[in-house]
């Protein structure tokens, strides 16, 4: 299992395999943004929470497809299934591979990405903690999603479609919890509820996304 | 044994039985099943009739792919393989392969047939008694079919078993050739179930 | 008589900046040095900024050399597509992480400046904005280099990069004056009579200027140095090998 | 190159393969920036034009990998670039018909996110205008930056990083057209500048795109 | 002629010359460079030194990979490959392929030699004179290669050309056999030039 996560590691930093791209997609967003909506702070400040966790969203989303069609489409997918780890196991440290090489950076970058949102200076502290709290759950859910598709030839938009659903309760909460941190209201609720979908989803869905790749494989 | 693809049944009525130090070739034509068979009894999709008698985890399979990662050399994509099978050895894996001058080259820089060296020598880091093959001496050259003729034999005399399909011949003169073409599955007499979706009939 | 291509061949590149390079570097220090020790220590503080007008002997050679090093790309871009000089092109290579750096300088020393000046770290003003769309065309020439094993195709890539990233940044930065009217200053240094920075500020700058510039060209000539060296490495590996 | 247009529509329409998945995204975008950012109806009609054309923009690059890059893995490009075609026709063609999958889907389904996103009502035909003279601009631009990377293995988000700035301008003039049209302001120089760009591409990047490629197949 | 891959001399020294009619079998051990050498030949890479005297739209080049469109059926990659090269007979070169009955099945549903079946149809459509080979014959059974080789005469006696990489017995005894070996590239003498990165030596 080390292995495995030392292998999709080295696989990322690799020419090519998309570490700290994620990050790049996100920092392109939130410059981007501003470029559509136009340059005034006011604007900027009240939809910064949202648009950031948006971003983060989708810098996830993005990355998902990797998670197991390049397995599957040279063959290593089959070969994993028949070694000698659990494919739970597998589908764990997957999810694991990609929280660490797309949803930390995320969680790390964001205060930047706050300065050029000109998101309120109250609001930093619960961005990082929201974040913290939710990409966990945003990789957990992906690599479920990922695991539905991988037998569909490039399922990568059919992907996010499937994906994003599964992913709005962990956005509202998670903006919820920017919004109400930036404006000096009670956070406890909003908090409660993030961390309790990322335990729920870390808990429970590798099973379904074994079962889902052993069917897919068959 | 009956096996399907795609809800058609391919191969029926089959059984097969191996013992330690044996290896079995299979022939068919192309379309026959071989492949369909191969990933059956190696576990990744269910029989459509009948039971495989075999634990799971004695099987290391090789199919049509090799599971090779393009950026990753040679030696991790190896090493990757013998630490998720627990930690056969490396460097004698890729000496038994003639891949020893290749180690640090990226998988993506090697030709057909080095690709396909690299995808059997994962065979042998894996310690496994029972190889799964499919079609393994493809777009390799004379001199490392007989390097692969050796490491088969190797095997079989360490007590392990093969069951090899293929079309060329492998220089094995001593394994046994099943040939799967009076297994075809036919269209069974109505009424008498093929074991393929009865109930909708 | 040598013809200024000739230094397009490797060993002859190599033999020149042995000692050019060293002495390169030792002039840029020390001319730097000079700028940043008179602006920082011997000029007077300005009557609104305070002392933090200071910034400008960082923030402004930074920015022209940021520019300049994108320039100095594009061109050893060009002569790399029409001449095919190996030496160019590992240049290009070798300037993009320095403009890159240059770019992140300027990029903070404002920001650092914006926090006094404005009340805040950024602003979405036209000359910030092209200079993060800088930012990001290096991020992605690095990127694309980074990404390719083959040298020369990478050189063909990134050229073509180049070419059309300059376009492309051109019209960008026309885009970001047509949407939004910034807080930033004008080009105060322009030669156009009624300049607005006393002699005071400008002679240290002009000197900070000039370091920042032999400092680039320094470090450009250390990193070709270095591209060279590697790629001199492969190909002796591969001959090695071939033996 | 007819033959080349209909295949890849064909491919586009077949399960799997793209079809309708970049319009899915840019209607689930329209859905997720409510849900972040909060329902006050000024506050999303001030940034709906911006929003609009930011998601336009996404889901087209989602799916520019799919441009080269299947063909490349199963060998079609190699073959392609030996076939009695033109590169440049071919790298037009595949623009195209990445236009007509995912730009024109785009546009037609534009107004009816407008009302998600309480657009102004004076801004509709606008936003269908400048989306229809700038999504061929965005398909173009995506061609040369899939052209670019399809050597390489799955370059999908350094993709991304190389597009994104290329976007800029066109992003800048297509929802700077929208929101002056929404604003009642003149729009003709925005308009001007965008129909400059696209048609500037279209007529010079097939070349660049074309020489790219040749140098990747080496 | 020599040419070159990832910046390494593989093959100098090498000249070749067809006539029409006559096909020509290109072998030497794994990694030696053909592959390399029919990608130059079709004009996808530039040789290392030297010149190819060939038109490159007389070319028909058929690789490792097949470039088959897994959700396309059988008739609309063979059709598009058709229309591509200006219109061959499509029916007919699924007759001749023997895959008249696999017509309508999706690409992705075929098994390993049907698929190659299908890549080498592609080249009766495409009305080139000059076919370029590499290892055509993988996964094939022994009838599909009678089949192929019957083609390969088919085409030869319509005064067509073949340049085929392989290392099994292909059926052909009258194609002339070519062994690269020889021509591998050699170290160059130190000062001599082998045309590689000389200049940062
Ligand atoms: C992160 C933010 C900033 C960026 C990216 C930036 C970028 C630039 C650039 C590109 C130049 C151009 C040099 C030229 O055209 O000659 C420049 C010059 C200058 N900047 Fe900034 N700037 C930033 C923030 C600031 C701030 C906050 C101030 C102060 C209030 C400031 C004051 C100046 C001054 C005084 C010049 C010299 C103008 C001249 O005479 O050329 N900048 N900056
Ligand atoms: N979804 C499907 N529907 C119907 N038939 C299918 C489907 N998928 C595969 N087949 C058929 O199943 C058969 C079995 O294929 P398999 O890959 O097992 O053959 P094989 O013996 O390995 O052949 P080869 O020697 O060419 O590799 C083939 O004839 C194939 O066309
Ligand atoms: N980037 C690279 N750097 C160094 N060597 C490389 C690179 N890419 C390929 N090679 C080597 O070039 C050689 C030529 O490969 P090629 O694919 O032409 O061989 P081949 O004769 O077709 O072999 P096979 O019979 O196995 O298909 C191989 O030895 C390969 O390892
Ligand atoms: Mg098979
Ligand atoms: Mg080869």
């Amino acid at each position: 299992m080390i292995a495995l996560l030392t292998r999709d590691l080295r696989l990322a930093i690799r020419a090519g395999g998309g570490f700290g791209l994620g990050l790049a997609f996100f920092l392109i967003l939130a410059v981007l943004v501003p470029l559509g909506v136009g340059p005034e702070p006011a604007v900027l400040a009240a939809i910064a929470p949202g648009v950031l966790w948006v971003g983060a969203l989708l810098a996830c989303l993005l990355s998902l497809d990797r998670i197991f069609a390049l397995d599957w489409e040279d063959g290593s997918l089959d070969l994993l299934a028949t070694a000698p780890i659990p494919l739970e196991g597998v589908v764990t440290v997957k999810a694991f591979a990609h929280w660490i090489t797309t949803g930390l950076p995320l969680v790390l970058a964001a205060p930047v990405l706050g300065v050029l949102l000109n998101l309120p200076t109250g609001a930093f502290g619960w961005l990082v903690v929201s974040l913290l709290l939710g990409t966990p759950a945003l990789s957990v859910i992906g690599t479920f999603g990922a695991a539905l598709t991988v037998g569909l030839k490039r399922g990568g938009l059919l992907l996010s479609l499937l994906v994003l659903p599964l992913y709005i309760p962990t956005l509202v909460f998670g903006a919820e919890l920017v919004a109400r941190g930036a404006a000096g209201l009670p956070t406890q609720s909003a908090l409660l509820l993030l961390a309790g979908i990322t335990a729920g989803s870390v808990a429970i869905l590798p099973f379904a996304s074994a079962a889902v790749i052993r069917i897919n494989l068959r | 044994m009956s096996v399907a693809r795609g809800g058609v049944p391919l191969i029926a009525g089959l059984s097969l039985c191996l013992t330690a130090g044996q290896a079995l070739i299979l022939r068919g034509p192309n379309g026959c099943g071989k492949t369909t068979l191969l990933r059956t009894l190696a576990g990744l999709q269910p029989p459509l009739a009948g039971e495989i008698d075999l634990p799971p985890d004695a099987v290391a399979y090789a199919a049509h792919a090799d599971g090779l990662k393009a950026t990753l050399s040679v030696r991790e994509n190896l090493a990757f393989w013998a630490a998720v099978y627990g930690g056969g050895d490396v460097g004698a894996a890729m000496g038994r392969m003639n891949l020893s001058g290749l180690s640090d080259r990226a998988a993506l820089n090697l030709s057909a047939g080095q690709k396909r060296r690299l995808g059997l020598a994962r065979l042998l880091v894996t310690g496994r008694p029972v190889w799964m093959l499919d079609e393994p001496t493809v777009s390799l050259d004379a001199a490392s079919v007989a390097l692969f003729a050796d490491v088969v034999r190797g095997h079989l005399a360490a007590g392990g078993m093969a069951l090899i399909a293929t079309h060329i011949d492998l220089g094995l003169p001593e394994a046994q050739v099943l040939d799967l073409t009076p297994f075809k599955a036919r269209r069974p007499a109505p009424g008498q179930g093929g074991g393929f979706d009865e109930a909708f009939l | 008589m040598s013809s200024f291509w000739e230094y397009a061949n490797p060993r002859r590149f190599m033999r020149t900046t042995d000692w050019l390079l060293p002495v390169a570097a030792g002039v840029a220090l020390v001319v730097t040095a000079i700028g940043l020790i008179w602006g920082f220590f011997f000029t007077p503080d300005d009557f609104r900024q305070g002392s933090t007008v200071k910034i400008i002997f960082l923030h402004v050679p930074s920015a022209l050399m940021a520019i300049n090093a994108w320039i100095m790309m594009l061109v050893a871009s060009l002569i790399w597509v029409v001449r095919r000089h190996h030496v160019s092109a590992l240049a290009a290579k070798a300037a993009a992480p320095v403009g890159l750096v240059m770019t992140m300088i300027a990029l903070f020393t404002g920001a650092v400046w914006g926090q006094p000046m404005w009340g805040t770290w950024w602003a979405w003003d036209p000359r910030l904005t092209s200079f993060l769309i800088l930012f990001l065309f290096y991020l992605g020439y690095i990127a694309l280099w980074s990404a390719i094993d083959d040298p020369d195709t990478g050189a063909d890539l990134t050229a073509v990069l180049c070419l059309v990233g300059t376009v492309f940044a051109l019209l960008s930065r026309y885009a970001a004056f047509f949407w939004s009217q910034g807080l930033h200053q004008g080009a105060s240094l322009s030669l156009q009579p009624g300049t607005r920075v006393d002699w005071a500020y400008k002679a240290p700058l002009y000197v900070s200027m000039t370091g920042f510039a032999l400092i680039f060209v320094a470090l450009v000539l250390a990193g070709t140095r270095t591209e060279i060296r590697a790629r001199r490495m492969k190909a002796l590996v591969a001959r090695e090998r071939m033996a």
